[in-house]
């Protein structure tokens, strides 16, 4: 597949009471942007555990953006806090994959912030569409560097958990 | 297991229609997607002939699921929900996908739109065959409320739930229950007494058989959930007994310590070390500031003691704890002050003779430290020319970027207040005028009859470095009238700065203490900002008044009487429903590592010594799935939202790349699946 | 003099907009007149700050360039730090100098001369020289107002506070290789 | 201690006073400087009015040039040039694109500045805070009683306060006040202690600049001020050199001699005014210094208790910090 017809697919995680009514209000206001972005309703961005996005990248996903309400205004009080946390662990991980950072995204927006999240949506798409399809090292499980990061993830997500809010 | 599920695609008119092909979408589904008995499209879903095809193919088609793509969740969720349920399937085997906020509405190519709307559709009917019956849990409402602070919207909200027949308890941090309200003069824009119309109201709930008032107290910790909410509350040392205190006030006159009141006073006048804040306080009962007592301090005086006709005083008192049970909380807990000194340019603590409005308050009110004559700080000089000055600290990225919302009125009654005691004339350096409530308007234009002065221009500085002939001695303002596009310096005697209101220097600690999230500035978060606005996130704390943001007395006494009604309401139904939408703990899988125990901001989690497992209380859990997502043993599962479900929406949705198996040329099948 | 009808906004309010750092913030200007109100020079200018931003946003650019505003700026950056929407004033200032030098939009000529000929004296030495500010640039400009002015120097050079001779650093050539690369750079 | 210092042009001219006096007690105070090598001028406040790029690549080779070799601090005693090393610095890392195109024009110089790299700071923060108003207290020999100073700061050491850098107020500072005090001088609380000097304004239109000097003159000579104390050299040169011209503008008659903070530091520990270059000013200071060590009563301080007749209300508290 060449760049130029390559339209890649991507997954949201958005938070019931920010970004998902955020993209409601994108919707109310008729504000055109990509449909790439295919998006599943969380009731906080706390809720996303990493293991799904590289579920859904491994299901064939090319990036995922994961959405919540700004740090600080979280509707479970801090829960955003401990998503901010797990972000860099994720990240950390991705590396470990061998798979570019640009492909996920944390992005804040709250409930009136729809055009922030149809550009950030917008911005992404054309980010991943340069990067291109994403390439699995066929199986994983024969890539070492792949094989660790994956056992290491619970504890070193456990270790992201527990440093206190 | 094999469900049978019913695919219902909205036209919502042409607003779905339109932009996607919605019987395409019908067909695809119904000829691809597994488990689908059947596929319909229709003009509005959501109609009463909607709902009855609904209806009629659970009856007849006997499904077992049913998946709606129309709006978004949050408009139509409940009502397919209770459509369903009246067929007696339950409400949680029901899932919607917002083709229309998502969809129809946001894409431009059609055939983008229709694949998206598929793809949306695939993820819905591959998630709902996945989800369970859920039954929410009901508890019991106890008809005791809390009120926490006892300003005017507190006041309002426990004499509405009082007069109802409902028992209250107010808890209040100062001596005296009337917040900032008691401190005032006159209420814009009728100019009557604050204390005429507040004091009533305030004995009112001093008297009323159905309020127990825990003045000079604060709620220590507070656990449970909505319609039994446990709650701790400290009683300070009042160093008086208040069942023998008669309230003669026989301690405070005979008491020989006299210090700076910091507090009602803003700092302006005095008080003894044994004191009532105000003569209508209520309660009655005066207090003993143990930090300036002098039998504190030296271990002698006991004035108070040997005057006291009903042996009332007591130094060895100390802290009590009272222990209560209610149904629901209303926070009303206030506001706190700009503090003024941050903008030196300003000359606050600096210049004897700029004053915040609060203090001007204090200066206007004939039961203040001036007997209501409005002078300089040397207590006698009457000002001839006096400076107002708008948003002090408000509309400022620099301090607090919001509009405080009152000051314009105030800055208006102090106008009227002072040209009426001394005739003085008055300016006022304003960046916009906003007086947006019914009859404000007409007192503005009362003010510009008057002979007050407006200059449009947030002032610049305020200083007593005189540099033109006339200014020696005077303090000038100096600020660009914008409406004339020049810089002016206005020699005045006193400056009155309108500081804004900021949230309460504790307010964060206390948000937590009682589950409930605050904003960036600082004021508590409403459930919804318009269409519900003193409800919170936590079901059974409401919130009124100026804790949730910058308001006037008219708006707080509002809130105060709607979240009394809310909690009515609550009461009056008697029981509480509680989301089945919660996590709870799979004891087997459960390592007993504990990282999940301290991310829950509500203390649902406990840890079992007993059972070395943690467990996760219900009533307290308000679905968050933080602890799910945390838990390293996957031991932990959110109803409604569990691994399983949001894989199996993931699925559908990637439905073109995965195909109908599930299973992805990618990369071998689930290498992360829970085991 | 443009016509109203002729204005067109957007185009100049983005050009101030992108020639400096931090200006985007200039359209959230609440005209309070916080910077007018603080200019030490206010009462010398031909518009406040203020107005200059508002006829920005009418897109009245010559009027704006021609303006003695920025030129009776100061730099004491009072109006930058009291503004409550923290727009970098000072800089929208050098911003609007530097276009109207540009497009030779200037009535009075004294402050672009000065700034040039100091810059002049800055890239053939490296160093400012103020003995030669003081005779190229007064000489040149209304010696009326050296009434005085010719007596101080003199004072300054008695008390060994003014060197004759230009100071000039090793590096000139290195420092000019990098002045025009940044010029080129611009774009001027 | 030891410093990067960059004196900047003034510092060897006008502002030669300055120079001498900060070497004069940088020893005692147990500072060393070590001058940045062949450093070029910060282009004061008008190259930024001709060339953007240029502007920050001219303070760019000054920072470049100090980092490179080994340099952590900077000190800058002229405010003009910390503020701009310091805006320079902070610019090009908050505005990526500008920190990009300033290196790029450095590079055809050889020479790459890592914003971030170094901490530009004034000569009046290090005394204050590395040094302390103790240790300096301790090292005062002759007491600066009696003697009435105005603090004037000016407008750039305080203003912008980029990225919260300063611990000083942008409005009302007071380091200074106190090292005053330090130096048992007795401070004014100077209401135009951080306002214009006119900056080049005597150049470009000296009515205007006359008019900002007079009101700081005035004002000071209203508050009974024997002298004014500077930290920048815009600022002595501006109050000293053009003091006459002011006078005859307005017809006024104010003679105050305007020195540097750290030629009064000099004094207190005992240095000869010729050692700090005391005597160059054009307002002579020497009526004003012949004050310094007569001891003048210390005022009864002690809070009068409040007479029963006293209807006076009390002042707000301002709280520290």
């Amino acid at each position: 597949m060449t760049e130029s017809d390559f339209e890649p697919k991507i997954v949201g995680f958005l938070c019931n009471w920010c970004s998902y009514r955020a993209a409601d209000l994108a919707g109310t206001a008729r504000m055109k942007y990509e449909p790439n972005v295919r998006i599943i309703r969380v009731m906080c961005s706390g809720r996303v555990d990493p293991t799904f996005v590289l579920k859904a990248l491994s299901l064939g996903a090319d990036g995922v953006m994961l959405a919540g309400c700004h740090p600080g205004e979280c509707h479970y009080i801090e829960q955003n806090y401990k998503t901010i946390r797990r972000f860099k662990m994720l990240k950390h991980t991705l590396r470990a994959l061998g798979i570019e950072e640009e492909r996920v995204r944390l992005q804040w927006a709250s409930a009136g912030e729809g055009a922030l999240l149809a550009s950030a949506i917008n911005e992404m798409v054309d980010q991943v569409r340069k990067l291109g399809p994403l390439h699995w090292s066929g199986n994983w499980m024969d890539d070492e560097g792949a094989q660790e990061a994956i056992q290491a993830l619970p504890s070193e997500h456990a270790e992201a958990m527990e440093v206190p809010a | 297991m094999t469900e049978k599920v019913g695919v219902y695609i909205c036209h919502c008119g042409t607003n779905i229609a339109g932009p996607v092909d919605v019987a395409e979408v019908a067909r695809w589904a119904k000829e691809n997607l597994k488990g689908v008995a059947l596929a319909r499209d229709y003009r509005f879903m959501c109609s009463s002939l909607g709902q009855e095809i609904i209806q009629e193919d659970i009856k007849n088609e006997g499904l077992t699921r049913v998946v709606v793509a129309a709006c978004s969740p949050h408009l139509h969720e409940k009502t397919f929900r209770s459509a369903c349920s009246k067929m007696g399937l339950n409400p949680y085997l029901t899932q919607m996908a917002s083709i229309r906020e998502q969809v129809s509405w946001v894409t431009e190519d059609r055939a983008a739109a229709t694949e998206k709307a598929k793809m949306m559709v695939a993820g819905a009917v591959r998630r709902v065959q996945l989800q369970v019956e859920l039954q929410p849990t009901e508890v019991p409402v106890n008809p005791n409320t809390l009120v926490v602070g006892g300003g005017i919207a507190g006041i309002q909200a426990s004499l509405e739930l009082a007069d109802a027949g409902y028992h209250v308890f107010m808890v209040e941090r100062e001596p005296s229950i009337g917040g900032h309200m008691a401190q005032f003069d006159k209420t814009f824009p009728t100019l009557d007494c604050a204390a005429c119309i507040l004091t009533p109201k305030m004995s009112d709930v001093g008297l009323h058989e159905n309020i127990e008032l825990l003045s000079y107290a604060e709620v220590e910790s507070v656990s449970g959930y909505v319609g039994s909410f446990d709650v701790r509350v400290r009683k300070k040392a009042r160093y008086i007994i208040e069942d023998a205190c008669t309230g003669c006030g026989i301690c405070i006159e005979k008491c020989p310590k006299k210090v700076v009141d910091e507090v009602f006073e803003v700092g302006l006048g005095y008080r003894k070390a044994v004191y009532r804040p105000f003569p209508q306080a209520v309660p009655k009962f005066p207090v003993i500031d143990k930090e300036t007592c002098i039998y504190f301090e030296r271990g002698t005086c006991k004035a108070c003691e040997k005057f006291c006709p009903t042996e009332a005083i007591d130094f060895e008192q100390t802290d009590s704890y009272v222990d209560l049970n209610v149904g629901n909380i209303i926070m009303a807990t206030g506001y706190d002050l700009f503090d003024c000194t941050k903008i030196p340019q300003y000359g606050y603590g600096r210049l004897a003779n700029v004053f915040t409005n609060l203090e001007f308050e204090r200066l206007c009110n004939a039961a203040g430290p001036t007997e209501g004559r409005i002078v300089l700080r040397d207590g006698v000089t009457e000002p001839k020319s006096i400076g107002i000055i708008h948003c002090v600290g408000s509309r400022d990225k620099n301090y607090h970027p919001y509009c405080s919302a009152v000051c314009c009125m105030s800055a208006l009654k102090f106008g009227h207040l002072a040209m009426e005691k001394t005739g003085a004339e008055v300016y006022s350096f304003y960046i916009d005028m906003r007086p947006l409530h019914k009859n404000y308007e007409e007192f503005y234009d009362r003010l510009l009859q008057e002979g007050m002065h407006f200059i449009r221009g947030r002032v610049a500085e305020v200083t007593d470095a005189a540099r033109l002939p006339g200014e020696e001695g005077k303090i000038i303002i100096q600020a660009e009238d914008t409406l004339i596009g020049k810089q002016r310096r206005i020699p005045v005697d006193m400056v009155v700065l309108l500081g804004a209101l900021q949230p309460r220097f504790d307010a964060k600690e206390t948000g937590l203490k009682f589950g409930v999230s605050a904003g960036l500035d600082g004021w508590f978060t409403e459930r919804h900002p318009k269409l519900d606005p003193v409800a919170t996130m936590t079901d059974g704390v409401f919130i009124a008044g100026t804790c949730q943001g910058p308001k006037d007395i008219p708006d707080s006494v509002t809130q105060g009487a709607a979240a009394a009604a809310r909690v009515q309401g609550m009461i009056a139904k008697g029981t509480v429903l509680i989301e089945p939408i919660v996590a709870s703990i799979e004891e087997a899988r459960c390592s007993g590592c504990r990282i999940c125990n301290n991310l829950c901001p509500f203390n649902a989690i406990e840890y079992l010594e007993d059972k070395e497992v943690s467990y996760i209380n219900a009533a307290l859990c308000k679905g968050c799935g933080t602890c799910v997502a945390a838990c390293p043993a996957q031991a932990i599962s959110g109803a409604h939202f569990t691994n399983d479900q949001i894989f199996a929406e993931m699925e559908g949705l990637l439905y073109d790349v995965i195909g109908s198996n599930g299973a992805t040329a990618k990369s071998p099948q689930p290498v992360l699946e829970p085991a | 003099m443009a016509r109203s009808e002729d204005y067109a906004p957007d185009g100049f309010l983005n050009e101030v907009i992108e020639a400096t750092p931090g200006g985007d913030t200039l359209v959230t200007c609440l005209q309070c007149g916080t910077c007018g109100g603080s200019c030490p020079s206010g009462a010398d200018m031909d518009d406040t700050p203020r107005r200059l931003f508002a006829m920005i946003n009418a897109g009245m650019r010559e009027e704006v360039l021609r303006s003695n505003t920025p030129w009776y700026c100061v730099t004491c950056y009072y109006c930058m730090t009291r503004c409550p929407k923290q727009i970098p004033i000072t800089d929208l200032m050098y911003t609007l100098k530097r276009m109207a030098v540009r497009e030779k939009l200037y009535d009075d000529r004294d402050a672009p001369d000065w700034s040039s000929s100091f810059v002049g004296f800055v890239e053939s030495y490296g160093r400012s020289f103020e003995f030669g500010l003081a005779t190229r640039y007064h000489l040149t400009h209304s010696p009326l107002r050296k009434v005085g002015v010719g007596p101080m120097a003199l004072e300054m050079i008695a008390k060994d506070r003014m060197s004759l001779r230009p100071d000039k650093i090793k590096g000139v050539d290195q420092l000019r290789a990098i002045l025009d690369t940044a010029k080129s750079l611009e774009g001027v | 201690m030891r410093y990067g210092y960059y004196p900047g042009c003034s510092l060897t001219n006008a502002a030669r006073p300055y120079e001498i006096s900060t070497r004069a007690i940088a020893g005692e105070l147990g500072l060393a400087f070590d001058e940045v090598e062949d450093w070029n001028c910060c282009g004061a406040t008008e190259y930024m009015s001709l060339n953007k790029t240029a502007a920050y690549a001219l303070i760019g080779r000054n920072l470049a040039l100090a980092a490179q070799s080994g340099m952590r601090e900077l000190v800058a005693p002229c405010s003009a040039c910390y503020l701009n090393l310091r805006k320079t610095d902070h610019y090009m890392k908050k505005y990526k694109p500008l920190g990009k195109v300033t290196n790029q024009a450095l590079a055809a110089g050889g020479l790459h500045y890592e914003p971030g790299s170094l901490v530009v700071r004034h000569l009046l923060d290090v005394i204050v805070k590395d040094v302390g108003y103790d240790a300096i207290s301790a090292k005062v020999t002759r007491p600066l009683t009696g003697l009435r100073v105005a603090p004037y700061y000016g407008c750039l050491i305080v203003r912008p306060d980029f990225n919260g850098g300063s611990s000083e107020d942008t409005e009302y500072p007071t380091h200074l006040d106190h090292l005053m005090e330090a130096l048992g001088a007795e401070v004014v609380d100077f209401p135009l202690k951080t306002h214009c000097c006119g900056g080049h304004m005597t150049q470009i239109s000296a009515d205007t600049a006359y008019e900002l000097i007079r009101r700081l003159l005035q004002n000071a000579a209203e508050y009974q001020a024997d002298l004014l104390v500077t930290l920048c050299p815009m600022c002595q040169l501006n109050l000293d050199a053009y003091q006459s011209q002011v006078n005859r503008h307005f017809g006024t008659d104010f003679n105050l001699p305007i020195l540097y903070f750290t030629q009064m530091i000099g004094l207190a520990m005992g240095l000869e005014p010729k050692e700090l270059a005391i005597g160059q000013e054009i307002v002579s200071a020497a009526s004003a210094l012949r004050k310094i060590g007569t001891v003048e009563e210390i005022e009864e301080t002690a809070q009068a208790r409040r007479k029963r007749d006293d209807k006076s209300l009390p002042m707000p508290r301002i709280r520290e910090g």
